[in-house]
């Protein structure tokens, strides 16, 4: 079992590339012995927040790098996602349920994120760009917390 | 991921498996649309027996085909939905407006 | 199918990670439309080529780094691995198959990259480190070419 | 990778699974040899049927062995290694070493 790895992922804004983050992300949560089921929870915030990445950062644009850095520290994951992109104005509204900017899109994103993880913190500035930062322990009932600035 | 779909009368079946993301999203809007536009479908049917992972892009899209079709007074069912994805299905109320199948049959002979 | 796409992976060098690195590609691969046979090969040269970073270039310890560049451009794959460690005093030696520094080694690693993938380009300097850049391009009969500097 | 085994009398059958490389490779070298340094056995088969990938570090771990078993007068068997790895296998020369059986039962009667 792995108590210590780190792994930063730099990839291009396309679609095709949210399944290798979650796949990266997967891995390395499987590799310090994280339940299938604390697996499935950490790979849906990944996929939410480098689509976010993708479609709201970069409008859905390829040419742009998102940037996943995961990490373990004993019993615990930790995943940032960045991205250099349009930002968010107000991130405490993007944040509620339901909210999305995208009527195709369900407003779920940030939902699932905090959900799934035990703590969840988003920095933003508009024009440039957007931090996304998880943590999540193995063999624990969920506390979730939950912070925006 | 892959897809694979066959038609009964006005009611489409999709079969999905694998992982449901964004881009699985984009073929799943792509291929109900085409069948709506033409209209050609006023059903609709996802089996979901054999994926293993979806987020909420793959969700957007099957409740943006929720909305078409209920305009047109079809309806949209989810077939053997397993147990892994229960939580995120029912996280996004998708189980308030879709019936749910045990098999594919039975969701046609109900519809 | 993805025909531009590049992905960076920065990695510790612990033996678990080879995995991620073969796996990531694989994608690369995939997203392609690279055939199953050429995503395993694709797959072996870049297990021999990082796994060499870990044993070779790092001596097996924790704490470095290996970066992994991945790139697809039409129908090629370029995969780059880079390690900063002890580097290879004479390249064309260690290339030839059965040469190995270690007794429990085959010396097949740099002989299994030349035979699977199209390309395959050596660079190392003794105390800074080893760069492997290996090309393949799909749909092709292999016309191995190799050299080392 | 996983990785289980079987004792038959003076034989060890190891069962592989998923992908072997230099982590299936240190595990796959303690297991086997804390066998052969309690003298326990003399013969070894090695089952690859649900092998997926193998590399260059793993079949320097199958030679290892190998090496310590010819030492003592033992055989290693090959059990019905996948298509898939057979160019790889024959690259490595292992076939010219290790007999090959469709089945762990035919490997422990011929042994
Ligand atoms: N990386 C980002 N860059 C810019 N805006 C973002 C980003 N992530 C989220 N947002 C904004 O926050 C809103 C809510 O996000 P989320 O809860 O994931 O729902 P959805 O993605 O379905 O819209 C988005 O609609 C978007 O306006
Ligand atoms: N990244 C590296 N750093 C330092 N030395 C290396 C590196 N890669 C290969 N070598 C040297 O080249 C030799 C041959 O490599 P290879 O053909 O992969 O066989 P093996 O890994 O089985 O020894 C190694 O034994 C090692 O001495």
């Amino acid at each position: 079992m792995v108590r210590h790895n780190r792994i930063v992922l730099e990839m291009e804004s396309i679609p095709e590339n949210v399944g290798v983050a979650r796949l990266m992300v997967a891995m390395l949560a499987a590799q310090a012995d994280f339940t299938v089921a604390e697996v499935d929870e950490v790979k849906l915030a990944v996929s939410e927040a480098v689509t976010n990445a993708v479609v709201h950062g970069y409008n859905s644009q390829p040419g742009h790098t998102i940037r996943v850095e995961a990490s373990l520290e004993e019993d615990t994951l930790r995943v940032v996602v960045i991205d250099y992109g349009r930002g968010i104005e107000d991130i405490a509204l993007a944040m509620q349920p339901a909210v999305s900017s995208d009527p195709e899109r369900m407003g779920l994103g940030f939902c699932f994120m905090q959900t799934h993880m035990d703590t969840l913190h988003v920095e933003s500035a508009p024009g440039k760009g957007t931090r996304v930062e998880m943590t999540k322990r193995k063999g624990m009932e969920r506390v979730p917390s939950t912070s925006g600035n | 991921m892959s897809m694979e779909h066959q038609l009964f009368g006005d009611s489409l079946v999709v079969r999905l498996s694998g992982e449901l993301d964004l881009v699985a999203a984009a073929h799943f809007k792509e291929l109900v649309d085409d069948y709506l536009d033409w209209g050609k479908i006023r059903h609709l049917y996802v089996n979901l027996e054999k994926v293993t992972f979806l987020d909420s892009s793959f969700l957007g899209a099957l409740l943006g085909r929720y909305r078409r079709i209920s305009q047109i007074g079809g309806q949209v069912g989810l077939i053997n939905p397993p147990g892994s994805l229960r939580p995120t299905l029912e996280l996004s109320g998708v189980f308030q407006l879709m019936a749910e199948y045990p098999s594919e049959r039975e969701a046609l002979s109900a519809g």
